[in-house]
Formats: C-alpha cells, structure tokens, sequence
C-alpha cells in the first residue's frame, strides 16, 4: 500500500538521490572528508533502496512514472518499465562499490569535491536516461551525462587529460547533437516521442520508408559515439588518462552503456526491432556491431597498456549488447539485455584491479605483469575471474550473454554472427589469457613490491567479481540479472 | 518639374552626396560632416514626399524632422568628444584599471 | 535415496577439496586428503544403477546429475586413473617443491573430469569440461621449463580453439532443443537445417580433447614434460572425456552424418597408422606413449565415424567405442605410471610386468584389447567399405606392438641415455620405490590385464560384448602382435649388428613447426592492421585541419576589418541593400 | 491600490522609472548607486506586475497623454512584450548589483572614472529598451532607437581606453548611419501610407516597390544596429572594450532591440515580404553569420571577445526565423524568441563572469586565466552553465530554443536550417570549451589579485541558473509566446 502511494515518486526520488548529494557537494570546503563521504553512501544506499522497491513493485505488476511539464506537448518523463530498471538497477549498484573505491583512491588527492559532485551529477544523468520515458527525456539526460563526465576525465588536469578531455567531447558532443537532430525529425515526422513496447515508428510513420532509414542512421550514429561503435570508439582509449574510478564510470556505468542503452531503446521501444529489421536497418546495425566486435579484440590484442587494452575489449563486449538487440527474437534480445549489465560488473572489476595494480605497485603495463598473482593474490583473483568471464568461459556471467546470443543467432538464422562469437571468444582468450598467464605462473622480478590494496580497493573489486561469478553460476536464480532480462521479454514478447 | 519632384530628388542627392563621403573620407571629422547631410537630406525628403494624407498641413512629418535634428545634434555632440578624447590618447595609453596587469 | 545421495557426493566431494584448497589455512590438510577425490564417484561407479537423476534447480542452468549406461562406463575409468594417479602423485611428488599448487591443479582437473561424467545436460557438461581443459594447463606447464612453458603454449591455443569449436556446436544444439540436457539432442538435430556441419564442428571439437589428427599437436609436446601422473590422467582419462563429448552430443545412430563420420574414419585411420610411425622414432618413453595414445584414438575414432555414417551399427559401434575408452584408459595409465617405477628398479621382471599392458593394447588374444577390436571389427563388418579397413586396423595393430617394444627398450636404457626432459628432471638416477608410488601401478597392471573379464560387467548395460575366444578372432588378434614382435626383434638385431646406423627422429610433435611457422607469419601480417585506427584518425584530422585552417581565418578576419574601416562597408551595405530589395520585390 | 496597479499606470511606469531614475542619478552622484538600486526593483516589480495583468487579461494599451498615434505616444503590451521586460528586468537588478562593486577601486591610487557616468547611462539604456518593447509605431520606435544608441556608445567609451574609445566612435557613426537609413525608410512608408502604426501599415495596402525599398532600407539601418554579418565589424571590440556590466547590457539586450524592430517589421507591417526572397537572404546572412562568428570566437585569446564574437553567432541564429516563418510558424516563432530571451540571460552573465575573472587576475587573457577555476569556482559555475546554454544543452532555455528551431527547420523540410543550427551549436561548445579548460588545468604559482565579492559572482551565478529555469520551466513563456505569436495571413 505505501508502495503504491510513494509510487509516482519513486523514479524522481532516484534521481534526487544523487543529485542532491551532489550539489551539495559542490559547495563543500575540500577539508570535509567524513560529511562529504557520508553524504556519497547515504546517497548511493538510498538510490538502492529506491531502486530495490522500484524492483519489487514492478516484478509484482506496478509501473512507477512521474513526469514534469517542460514545453507544450513534451514532458520530462521517468518512467520504471523493466527495462529501465535493468539498467538503473546496474548503475545503482556499481554506483555504490564505485563510490566506495574512488573515496579509498582518491583518497589525500586534491580537488575531491568537484570529483564527487561531478560523480553524483554523472550518476544522476545515467539514472535519468535509464528513467527516461521518451526521447526527449532521454536526450536531455544524455547531453547532461556528456558534460557532467567532462571534469572526471580532465580531473588530473594534466595537459594530457585536458587533451584527452578535449577528445572526449569533440566526439561526444558531436554524437549528441547528431542525435538530436534525429529526435526532431523524428519527432517532426511523428509528432510523439514516446517510447512504446515493440516501436511506435511504424504505427506512425511506417509509409515513410525512406525517411524513417535515414532517421534511424542519424539516430544510431549519434547514438554509436558513446557507444563506441567503429569507427566512432576513438575517444575510449584516449579517455583513459582519467583516473581508475572514472574508467570504471566511463565503461561499466555510465557513459558506454548510456550509448548502447540507448540503441537498445531506439530497437526496442522506437522502431521495434522487426520494423527496424523490415526496413534493412538492423541487420546493417547487426554487422557494425559485429566488425566493432572482431575489431575491437583484434586492437586489444596490440596494447601492452593495461588500461588501454580493456578499453578495447570494452570497445568489442559493448557491441554484443548491440548485436544482441538486433537480431529478431527474444533469446537474442535477452543475450543483449543481460550482457548489459554482466559486461558491466565483469568490466568494473577489471578496472578496479587495474586501478589497485597501478596505484599500489605503479604496474600499468601488460609486459609487468610478471608475478602479479603472488604481490596482490585477492586483486588478481578478482581479475581473473572477470577475464574468465570476458572470454565467456563457464560458469561466469560472460558465459550466460554469449550462450543467449548464440542460441538468438542460430534461432534467426544468423550463422555468421555464431562465427562473430566464437572467432571473438578466441581473441578475447588471446589477450586476457597471457595477462593471467603472467599473473600467476611467472615469478615477479626480484625486488618487486609485494602486498596487497587497501581494503577500500579491494572490497568493490572482490564484490563485482563474486557478482560476475554468482551471475552465471546462479542464472536459474530467480533474482538473477538473466530472470530481471527474461522479465523484460516476457513483457515484450508474452512468452 | 514640380516640387514634387525636385525636393525629393534632392533630398535623395544629398543623402547619396552625404553617404558617399561618410564611407569614402577616413577622417573623422569628414565622417562626422557626412552624416549631418545624410541626415538634412532625409529631413528635405521627409517633408517633401508627396502624401496620401491629402489636404491640410500634416503635423506629423515637421514633428519628425524636429525630433531628428535633435537627434543628431546630441549624436554629432557626442561624436565631436569622442574625436577629441581619442586625439587626446596615445595608443595603449589611458589604459583603465581593470586590465592593468 | 542413498544412490542419489551418492551421486551429490560423488560431484560435491571434489568441489568442496577444490574450494577447500584455496584457503591458505586448509591447504596442508587437502593436500593429504586429494587421494580421496574420486573415491565416492568409484563408490558411485560401482554401485550406482543406471538411469538416475538428480536435478539442481537455480545452479547454473538448472544442472542435472544422472548416472545412465554410457556415463557409468566413464565415471568408472576417470574414478578409478584419477584414484591411483593422485595416490601415486603422493610420493612422486615427494621431493618437489612446487608439490602444493600441483595438488591444486590436480583437484580442480579431477572436479572438472569427475563432473562431465556425471551431468546430464550439455550447458553443465560444457561447464566441467572447460574447467577440466584450462586447470590442466597447470600440470602441463608444472615445471616452467622452456619445454614446458611451449607445450603449455601449444596445448592452451588448441584448448581454446576446441573450446570455442565446441561453444558453436552447442549454440546450434541448444537454440533448438526443448531442454538442455542430453535426451533433447536427438530431437534437435531432427530439426536442424544444417545438422551434418554442427555435428563436423563439434567432431573436431571434442577432437582436440581426443587427439584426433591433425588436432593432436598438444599431445605429444605435453605429455613428456608434464609429471608423470598427469601424463597418464591426461593420456589416460582426460582423452576419454573428449570421446564422451562426442557420444553425448552428437546422436549417432538417429540419423547419417555423411561428412562427419568419413571425416572422422579418415582422420581415425590415418592416425592408426602415421602416429604408429611417428611414435616408433621416438626418443622420449612418454613421447612413445603419447603417439601411441594418438595412435589408440585413431581406432576410437574409425569407430565413431563408422558408427556416424551407418547408423544401423551404431550400437555395436558405440559399445566397441566404449571398450576402446576403458581398456585404454587403464593400459596406458599403467605404462605411464611404470615410467617413474622403472626409474627405481629395472629388474626384468619389472620390465615385463611393465610391457604387459602394452599386449593388452596391442590386442593380443583373450585380452581387453583383442575384445575391443574384436567389437570394432565385428561392428564394421556388416558394412562395405572403399578401402580394407579390417586389414588397415590390424596393419595399425601391429604398429601399435612396435611401439610398445618401442617403449619397453626405452625403458630399459638406463636414465642417462634418456634424453632430460621435464618427466625426469636431468635424468635423476633412481628413485625410492615406495607403497604409494609402486602400489598404483600395480593396481591398474592387474586391472587391465584382466579386463577381459570384468568390462563386460561394466558394458552390461550398453550391449553384449563379443567374447573374443573364437580361433578366427584369436588369429586375427594373434598374427599382428607376432608380426609386430618379429619385428620389433629383428630391428633390435640389426641395431646390435650396425651400431653406426641411426634412426630418423621425428620432431614431437611432427607438424606443429609448419603450424607454429603459418602463426608467426599470420602474427606478422596482422599486427600493422590491428593497429590502423579509423576513429581516431579522424579526430586528428580535425585537429590538422583546424591548425591549418585556424591562421588562414585570423588573416581573413583582419583583411575585413581593415577593408571594413574604408569605403567597403559602405559597397557591402549598397550591395546587401540592393540585394535585399530586388529579393523582397 | 488597483488603480495605480492597472496598465495605464504600469505602462507608462515601466519607462519613465528608469527615466526618472537616470536624471536623478546625473544630479546627484553620490546618490547615484542606491537610485540605481531602488530604480531597478522598482522598475522590476513593474514589469512583473504588467507581466501579471497580460497573463491574466490579454495584452494591454495605453495612449499617453490620451492623444494616440502618431503623435501621441501609444503603448502596447503583449506577450513577447512583458517577457522581454520581465528578464530585462531580472538582468537589469542583477547588473546592479554587480555595478555597485564593479567600479569599485582596487588600489588607492586609482581614480575612480568610470561610475560616475555608468548609473545615468545604463539607467537610461533600460529605459529606451522598455520602450521599444512597448512601442507600436515607426516613429516612436525611431526616437527609442537613438534614445538607445546614444548611451550605449558613451558606455563603451567608457572603460576610457583608447582602443574602447576608437571602437565607440566606429560603433556610434555607424548606428547613426543606420538610423538615418531607418529614418529614410520611415518617410517612405509614410509617404506611401500615410501612417506610422505597424499594424496600419499592413491594412494600408501601399504600393509594393514603395513598400520594398522602405523595407530594404529599414531592415538594411537596423541590421547596423543588430550586427549582422557583415556589418558586425563594430561590435566585437566595442563590446569588448566595455566595462563588463556595460557590456552585459550591450550584448545581452541592446542588439536583440534592433533585431526585434526588424521581425516586428517583417511579420507586423510587412507580412507579405516573408514569401519573398528576401527572407531566404537574410535567412543565408544569419547561417553566415552563425558560422564565421563562432570561428571566429573559437580563435580569439581574450575571454572577452570570445563572448562578443559569440554574440555575432548567436544573432545570426536569430536571422534564421524569416525563411521559417511562413512554413512552420509556431515553432519558429517560439523558439526564435526563446532563444533570444535565453541567450540575453546568459550572454549577460557570460560578460558578468568575464568582468570577475577580469577583475580577479588583471587580464582576461586565456593563458592568464589557466588553472585558476578553483579559486573561482562560483564565477566559473556561472560561466560554465551559461556557456552550456549558448551550446543549446539541456537543461536551458538555449535548449528548447534549439529544439524548436530544429522542428520549425525539419518540419517544414528545410533541413539545411537544421545543418547550419547544429554545426553552429558545435562550435559554441567548443568555444566555450576553450575559457572552461582553463578552469580544469593544473592551478599556476600566479596568485589572485583580488578575491571577487559576491557582488561580482553572485549575479552572474544567478542570471545563468535563471537560464537554466527558462529551460526546465519552459511551458508557461511558450504558452505566453504561442498565444501572442503574430498572425502573418497576408
């Protein structure tokens, strides 16, 4: 009964529930440690607690939306579909062990109250396009998560993270504004921008073929930056000059998975993924993901820069999530769905142990990574567990996507996207295996440094890696990300 | 030829004679002038274009050329100190507090 | 009640060892208790009936436990290779220093082997199965010599590759199965629009696993430098699971699969007969033994690929499959384990007690051996064939006895003239011959010389065997075996004649130079392209452009200011107003 | 009590308190501050009472002196009016404020030149703003006009130094130039209709080619006064060369003035002349405009003339309503205002935060200010939120005013519109980027000179969360927009 009356606020309270922390933030003397972290995970906690009861209520049935009047004919929607709550359900939860890293790396670092409002605000927008009921909700909160992530990624403030950040947004900005545009053509073609199970494209404007391809290319290819989609992925590796709680952000959180969500909703709750397909502009999606994919691990494959190589394996897991949601069918779709957020806490625990080798030992290099398993045994556990997963072996999370997306594509028929997935399994064990490899069966170089991170480093990172695990070995768990995705389908596709 | 014709003209002639020198002269002194019989040149139109109006002496364009040459008597007052203060400075000269380094 | 309590414990037990062993504080204790792994499954093994399950909901995929005819006979050979060989792995050990991580090695391998035979479901079996393959890698690379570290390079890259072949497969099995587990297969393949290529995909698959040629490079690279135990675990139980992999996804003997099964008779054939020669020349015991094993698995797979072309044998043929997989599992174990044994004592009699399992193999009458290829034989039998396959197998047999002798006279050399490799560090003079190191062997000796008398037992539920005894299955068996030994005699006297000559050696691993040369070239070619980067390269650009661009614009934006000072405003404004006005009339 | 609050009293007040204002401001220079201060609330509740009574009852009219166009003075009050007066208003308090400690002298020795001059003349400014938003005839708009020049130019001359002077004196013949082009363009049109009320005009049904010309001239005269490219050269150094509230005031309203005259022009008296060809040219005129002033913005070393270029741009965007006008009139309409109003807000307190920067290091030079955003992060705040919205980014009024510009240019099938609207928001963020970085970079050994009150940040912190407002609650200023757009059936 509370539930039910709290309802309408609970997308708004989500929001609010970084947002406020935030901007209080701001305006606090770099000296108050304990009140600003304090106000960090009584934030981060309450956005969990918002989201589990969202979580509940929605499993037994309810729709929680609240909206706000902006312009004539447009609101700003939040709306808890499943679907949404996938998503927010993974930011709120990384967001949490997150917070808690970034606090122990940060930790004596100058200007850590603009980090951490800027870390809330960036939450906040992540929240409000997983919330965002239609487009143009979504598109203010994307251009929002764009700005808000500018400072993280300079926040060094060296020349080089300044470039880095200057990168960043040329493309970032650049993909928004594209998409803009095609929010208003579509808007100006359609009238609504409201998202609907299944697309409302067609309902609306299905006579205009034409136009409705060239929107969905504009719509994509704004979407596709963020998203990493080859050739638009450069600013990703470039971006990693940020420290390691941003790179976790910019890649399991917020930023990447903002891009694919929002393909994911444009295929999902735009077009509709069969009208997308009737149109040809699925399957096109359907082989850029695949090349981003192939291409993706194959640069991994090259980079001795630890940071750098995840990058590029991000750069190819992102577009299994895309690959997933452009194929027909359920399976398929559900593969996409919950790879969202399994390459999320797979991927957040890389970078925290890449983070916990380059901030206690100084390793950021591939090439010295000798012995690492002796120096810092629970970190390098994590890690290999989340490469395990990365590479798709049972009984990890990865395991669970791939397996779906396999079974999708051979139910549609798609034979080359089940060679895509093996011949991408293999590069990913190519450049994930020699870094386990020297982890733990070469000797560390006489004199290196042993011990392990700070238990502020070391909890979120063995946290995500227990989920990366628990993921895949209880999947058939009814709370498990893939029963939230099968919820999603179900809903969609009344199986 | 009737009035109605030649003042107009005329008016037109000193706007163009008047504009002419405005963007020809580089001299502020020059341009200051110009504009004055830019300004007479449309004050002679403005009291001589035929009206629709029809009979009776129409208050309206005398109220006009009135205000105008006020105007531009302040406007020409204004552009005379302009000239002599910047005779008076020395470039980079002047420079106000809020850029002193 | 208790059979299924068994069966959790069966699978439980090891997992609870593993788990045990990577807590710092427990590990002494697992150490100790390892030997114990497979025992309830052995306990399982003998008692458990068939066609008992036990369903796990909520874990992984819902794994289901089960033991029916096919896996009993499996779970028999890995229980009881993974018992004696962790037991011998005690005292065998006992002077390493690396003998803890090995343990734990050993333990996640045996879970992993262990598991595949009891689940019923292929999302589970791929999961055991994988976790066999990569904990493997440890006792591969054990020693971290550079013999070792290559063979543990070779042996993850074709892992990953059967590993990634097999993810495939199963896509294609489980998009269109009602179920996951295994009795959902056959129906699958029923509607499957390319049931030939999933079924090939899989074959070479799980061929990696069993050795099949040209797959079977790891083998021989990685049996010599692996300790002993773990090159009889892997020659010995870690092939079968491959076989298993085969007999449990791909239904033979529902529909043909034309492709499949004259790739895999080829294949088989080929590997009879190459691996017989390539292992004959040999310098290395295990090497011997590893080709030998390839050479074994050669028969296996004749036998599965008759029985995925002829439909109609396939049960006969999945019964001498079977037969093939146990007996050999036990024989070349006990050759194995008499490597470390022989490093103790080389009294004849020893030798001899030795070289009794390689009879077994050879097929010599009233063996295990004789009974497998009697039911090979009789099984292709009923069919036709292009080419005299009977006679092809018996040709095999007898290479089989070559390299036995083969094995036998290099066991009998003293250690020195052993070439050091990573099963004999340095070629160590003698070893203690304790219980625990001699007992194993012996154990598995006596098991497999007396197969033929108690696999039917074990194969009971997968058919009737042929007891071997007729006088024509006995001469067939008998005439390759003399054949061989005659042979094998002769050469020796020859080499005791003509000391000076020496006999060609094939590198371990015979093709794998071509293989490793085609990589690097590949490596070569594909690192520049890697590296081209399209996203990038247009920032860039942009940023030229702009530095380019930028002064140009400076300049521009001046000239105009400088014209705009003079008469050209006032042109702009004339042009701009007479624009304007014949644009708005 | 309500017959002071009625129109007739509010329309009149909203002009002459600023009037009044100025005068006592020039007789007494010490009181001149707090008459400033008091002037502006005052005038601000004004307009937001006027703005209360349209809301309520529909636009409203007054005729001074009861004597009615043309002579008389006739005040008119709708929609567009009271919203163009209400943020007037809140720019005008907030520039204020920060006047009241701008001028203020940091050294002893420093003369204190500029404030004694600076109350009468921004007073006075307000003033003729106001009544050009309320005026309804040519001939008053004319004199409002010069009433609006004439301090504007002594407000860049301001700052007293000889470039601000140089720039002053260009800006102030060639606003008078093009005033007498307007004023010429007056007599024809009242030659030909024989009346000088807007809305008269367009029933006088005059001659087309007088029309045209009367037309061209006009729009020719106050393109000057808006500095559309090309006739921009005046503007970025004079309003670079001001003082910053000065300059807050002349790029945040004192264009938009000039450019209001013109759309009132086209879609008031002129309606026809939307179908012409015209309007495609002076639609190409803003896209160039758009283009050339953000590059050029993008290549300048001082923060100030960023701004100022940025001003060229963004009027260019304003010149884009006439080829949208007649094919999607709601969105053009709306959204050309819209951004007009939410640019004044932020334009205004880009130069307020510009003004503190200045203050702070002595230089507004780029290289100057690298690294000192954490020792002014209020004022960069301002600057960054009100940079955003010159880049059209959610949340602010920049943002919808984009948005409803993209639709007008989409919807009626123009997307080249849409091509340049884009492009155009691009640059302004890179632009803004380049002074933003500067707050990022590692802080520099070089100290501040003087910590800014929060007379100097507080104002532009709040005129640009006001933009912010004008984005998040934008329905009831577009419903107001939309009701009062003009009816343009010829």
């Amino acid at each position: 009964m509370n539930l039910i009356m709290a309802s309408s606020w609970l997308p708004l309270l989500v929001l609010l529930s970084s947002l406020v922390p935030g901007l209080i933030i701001v305006f606090l003397e770099e000296e108050r440690v304990q009140l600003r972290t304090a106000l960090n995970i009584t934030g981060a906690v309450a956005k969990i607690v918002f989201v589990a009861l969202m979580l509940y209520g929605v499993t037994h049935g309810h729709t929680y939306a609240w909206s706000l009047p902006v312009m004539p004919g447009l609101r700003l929607n939040l709306v808890a579909d499943p679907l949404a709550l996938l998503f927010v359900a993974l930011s709120a939860a990384l967001w949490l062990v997150t917070t808690i890293y970034a606090i122990g790396y940060l930790e004596g670092s100058p200007n850590r109250s603009r980090f951490f409002a800027f870390f809330s605000l960036c939450v906040t927008a992540t929240a409000g396009i997983a919330l965002a009921g239609d487009l143009f909700t979504f598109i203010v909160f994307y251009e929002a998560l764009t700005w808000a992530t500018y400072p993280l990624v300079v926040h060094r403030g060296t020349p080089a993270s300044v470039r880095a950040g200057r990168t960043y947004l040329a493309y970032t900005i650049t993909g928004g504004t594209v998409l803009l545009v095609g929010i208003v053509w579509l808007y100006a073609l359609t009238g609504t921008v409201t998202f609907v199970d299944g697309g409302f494209v067609e309902a609306a404007a299905g006579g205009a073929v034409t136009e409705t391809r060239i929107i969905f290319g504009v719509l994509i290819a704004g979407l596709a930056v963020k998203a990493a989609i080859v050739p638009l992925h450069g600013w990703l590796p470039v971006a990693m000059v940020a420290p390691a709680p941003v790179s976790a952000l910019l890649h399991a959180v917020a930023v990447v998975k903002a891009g694919a969500f929002g393909i994911v909703r444009i295929l999902y709750s735009v077009y509709g993924v069969e009208y997308a397909t009737l149109i040809g502009a699925a399957q096109v999606l359907a082989v850029a993901a695949g090349i981003t994919i192939i291409y993706g691990s194959l640069r991994a494959l090259a980079q001795d820069d630890l940071k750098k190589r995840l990058a590029y394996s991000t750069v190819s897991q992102v577009s299994y999530i895309t690959l997933g949601v452009a194929i027909v069918g359920p399976v398929a779709t559900l593969g996409g769905l919950v790879h969202l957020m399994h390459q999320g806490i797979m991927k957040i625990t890389l970078f925290f142990c890449a983070g916990n080798l380059a901030e206690v030992h100084g390793v950021k290099k591939v090439s010295e990574l000798a012995g690492a398993g002796r120096r810092m045994p629970f970190t390098m556990a994590a890690f290999t567990i989340a490469a395990f997963g990365m590479i798709g072996l049972p009984p990890t999370a990865g395991f669970i996507s791939k397996l779906y997306l396999g079974i999708g594509a051979v139910q549609a028929e798609h034979t080359w996207i089940v060679g895509v997935l093996v011949v991408s399994s293999m590069l990913n064990a190519a450049y994930f295996l020699p870094i386990v490899y020297r982890a733990w069966f070469e000797d560390a170089p006489t004199g290196a440094t042993m011990g392990e991170a700070p238990w502020k480093l070391l909890v979120p990172a063995a946290i995500t890696a227990a989920l990366s695990l628990g993921a895949g070995l209880f999947a058939a768990m009814p709370v498990s990300p893939l029963e939230l995705a099968r919820l999603i389908i179900q809903r969609r596709y009344g199986l | 030829m009737s009035d109605d014709v030649v003042f107009p003209l005329l008016g037109v002639f000193l706007f163009g004679v008047g504009f002419a020198a405005f963007v020809g002269r580089r001299h502020l002194l020059w341009k200051i002038i110009a504009v004055n019989v830019m300004a007479s040149g449309v004050s002679v139109l403005l009291l001589t274009l035929p009206r629709r109006a029809g009979e009776g002496v129409d208050p309206v364009p005398q109220a006009m050329v009135l205000t105008g040459i006020v105007v531009m008597v302040a406007a020409t007052a204004l552009a005379l100190a302009l000239a002599v203060r910047l005779a008076g400075l020395s470039p980079g000269d002047g420079r106000h507090r809020h850029t002193r380094e | 009640m208790t059979a299924a309590l068994l069966l959790a414990t069966a699978i439980a037990w090891p997992v609870v060892l593993t788990a045990a062993f990577m807590v710092r504080r427990l590990r002494a204790a697992v150490v100790v208790l390892a030997p114990t792994l497979a025992l309830p499954a052995l306990a399982l093994g003998f008692a458990g009936e068939p066609a008992l399950e036990l369903q796990v909901p909520g874990l992984f995929t819902s794994m289901r436990l089960g033991v029916d005819g096919i896996g009993r006979a499996f779970l028999l050979l890995t229980a009881l290779l993974w018992t004696c060989a962790v037991w011998h792995t005690a005292s065998y050990m006992r002077a390493d220093p690396r003998r803890r991580a090995f343990t734990g090695f050993l333990l996640a391998t045996g879970t992993g082997n262990i598991g595949l035979t009891l689940v019923q479901d292929t999302l589970s079996f791929y999961l055991f199965f994988a976790l066999m393959t990569f904990a493997a890698y440890g006792l591969v690379v054990h020693t971290r010599t550079a013999d070792a570290l290559r063979a543990g390079r070779v042996y993850i890259v074709m892992a990953v590759l059967g590993e990634a072949l097999i993810l495939a497969g199963l896509f294609g099995i489980t998009a269109l199965a009602t179920d996951a587990t295994f009795a959902a297969v056959p129906d699958a393949f029923a509607v499957m629009t390319r049931p030939g290529l999933v079924a090939t995909v899989l074959l070479l698959g799980f061929g990696v696993k069993a050795g099949l040629v040209p797959l079977h490079l790891w083998l021989p690279l990685a049996h010599p430098v692996a300790p002993t135990p773990a090159s009889a675990l892997l020659s010995g139980a870690m092939i079968k699971a491959g076989v298993l992999g085969w007999l449990r996804f791909v239904p033979a003997g529902e529909m043909s699969f034309s492709a499949a099964g004259i790739t895999a008779m080829t294949l088989g054939i080929t590997a009879t007969l190459a691996a017989a020669v390539a292992g004959t020349l040999q310098r290395d015991v295990k090497t011997v033994l590893a080709y030998s094993s390839i050479s074994q698995m050669g028969f296996v797979a004749t036998g599965f690929g008759a029985a995925l072309l002829v439909p109609t044998a396939a049960p006969l043929m999945v019964l001498a499959v079977a037969v093939y997989a146990v007996h050999h599992a036990l024989a070349k174990a006990a050759l194995f384990l008499a490597i470390p044994v022989a490093e103790g004592s080389r009294r004849p009699l020893m030798l001899v007690t030795a070289a009794l399992p390689g009879l077994v193999l050879a097929g010599a009458p009233f063996t295990s051996g004789a009974m497998a290829k009697a039911a090979l034989k009789s099984a292709l039998g009923g069919e036709t064939w292009p080419v005299p396959v009977d006679l092809l197998l018996s040709v095999a047999a007898v290479g089989t006895t070559l390299l036995i002798a083969r094995y036998v006279s290099l066991l009998a050399l003293a250690p020195a003239r052993i070439p050091a490799t990573g099963s004999n560090r340095g070629g160590q003079s003698s070893r203690e011959l304790t219980v625990g190191l001699v007992a194993p062997w012996a154990l598995l000796v006596a098991l497999s010389v007396v197969g033929a008398l108690w696999l039917p037992w074990v194969l009971a539920p997968l058919g009737e065997l042929p007891l071997a005894t007729q006088p024509a299955y006995v001469a067939g068996a008998l005439w390759p075996v003399a054949l061989g030994v005659v042979l094998a005699g002769g050469a020796l006297l020859l080499r005791r004649r003509y000391p000076a000559w020496t006999v060609p050696s094939v590198p371990a691993g015979d093709v794998l130079a071509v293989v490793e040369r085609a990589a690097r070239t590949l490596h070569s070619v594909g690192a520049p392209l890697a590296r081209i980067a399209p996203g990038h390269a247009a920032a860039r650009g942009w940023y030229w452009l702009e530095a380019r661009t930028g002064a140009g614009l400076d300049r521009a934006a001046a000239a105009y200011d400088r014209a705009a000072a003079g008469p050209a405003l006032g042109a702009i404004m004339v042009i701009l107003a007479v624009l304007l006005f014949l644009a708005l009339r | 009590m309500s017959d002071i609050l009625s129109p007739d009293v509010l329309l009149p007040a909203v002009v002459l308190v600023p009037l009044l204002g100025a005068a006592v401001a020039v007789a007494s220079a010490r009181a001149a501050a707090a008459t400033a201060v008091i002037t502006a609330l005052l005038t601000a509740a004004i307009a937001v009472l006027l703005g209360r009574a349209v809301v309520a009852g529909g636009a409203v009219t007054h005729a001074a002196g009861a004597w009615g166009a043309p002579l008389g003075i006739e005040m008119h009050a709708d929609g567009v009016a009271v919203l163009l007066l209400v943020v007037t208003a809140a720019i005008g308090i907030c520039i204020t404020v920060y006047a009241t400690s701008y001028f203020r002298p940091i050294f002893e020795d420093e003369e204190d030149r500029g404030v004694r001059f600076f109350w009468p003349l921004w007073l006075l400014i307000w003033a003729a703003l106001n009544a050009i938003f309320v005026a309804t005839d040519l001939f008053n708009l004319y004199v409002c006009l010069e009433l609006l020049t004439l301090p504007a130019v002594a407000m860049v001359a301001l700052d007293g130094d000889r470039e601000a002077v140089a720039a002053a004196t260009r800006y102030l013949l060639l606003s008078i130039a093009g005033s007498l082009l307007f004023l010429l363009g007056v007599a024809i049109v009242y030659s030909g209709s024989g009346t000088l009320a807007l809305a008269a005009i367009r029933e006088s049904g005059m001659d087309a080619r007088a029309a045209a010309t009367a037309l061209t001239l006009m729009t020719t005269g106050l393109a000057v006064k808006a500095a559309l490219v090309p006739l921009h050269v005046w503007l970025p150094p004079a309003h670079a060369g001001a003082p910053a509230p000065g300059s807050a005031v002349l790029s945040g309203l004192v264009v938009k003035a000039a450019f209001i005259i013109v759309l009132r022009l086209w879609t008031e008296a002129f309606p026809g002349s939307l179908l012409a060809p015209g309007a495609d040219l002076l639609g190409v005129l803003g896209a160039i405009a758009v283009l050339w002033g953000s590059l050029l913005a993008l290549r300048q070393q001082r923060v100030k003339l960023v701004i100022a270029y940025s001003t060229v741009a963004q009027v260019g965007y304003l010149f884009l309503v006439f080829p949208l006008l007649l094919e999607a009139p709601g969105p053009a309409w709306s959204g050309t205002m819209y951004h007009l109003l939410s640019h004044a807000l932020a334009k205004a307190a880009l130069f307020l935060a510009a003004g503190a920067m200045l203050r702070a290091m002595g230089s507004d030079r780029l290289d100057d200010i690298a690294g000192v955003g954490q020792k002014l992060p209020m004022t960069f705040a301002a600057f960054g939120i009100a940079g955003l919205n010159l880049a059209g980014m959610p949340p602010s009024g920049g943002f919808i005013g984009k948005w409803l510009l993209l639709t007008a240019a989409l919807s009626s099938g123009q997307w080249w519109w849409a091509v340049v609207i884009a492009i155009g928001s691009l640059l302004a963020a890179a632009y803004v980027l380049l002074v933003l970085r500067a707050a990022f970079l590692q802080p520099r050994a070089r100290p501040l000179r003087h910590q800014p009150p929060w007379q100097l940040t507080a104002p532009a912190l709040a005129l640009a969360l006001l933009s912010v407002v004008l984005g998040v609650w934008a329905e009831p200023p577009l419903l107001l927009l939309g009701a009062t757009a003009p009816d343009l059936a010829p």
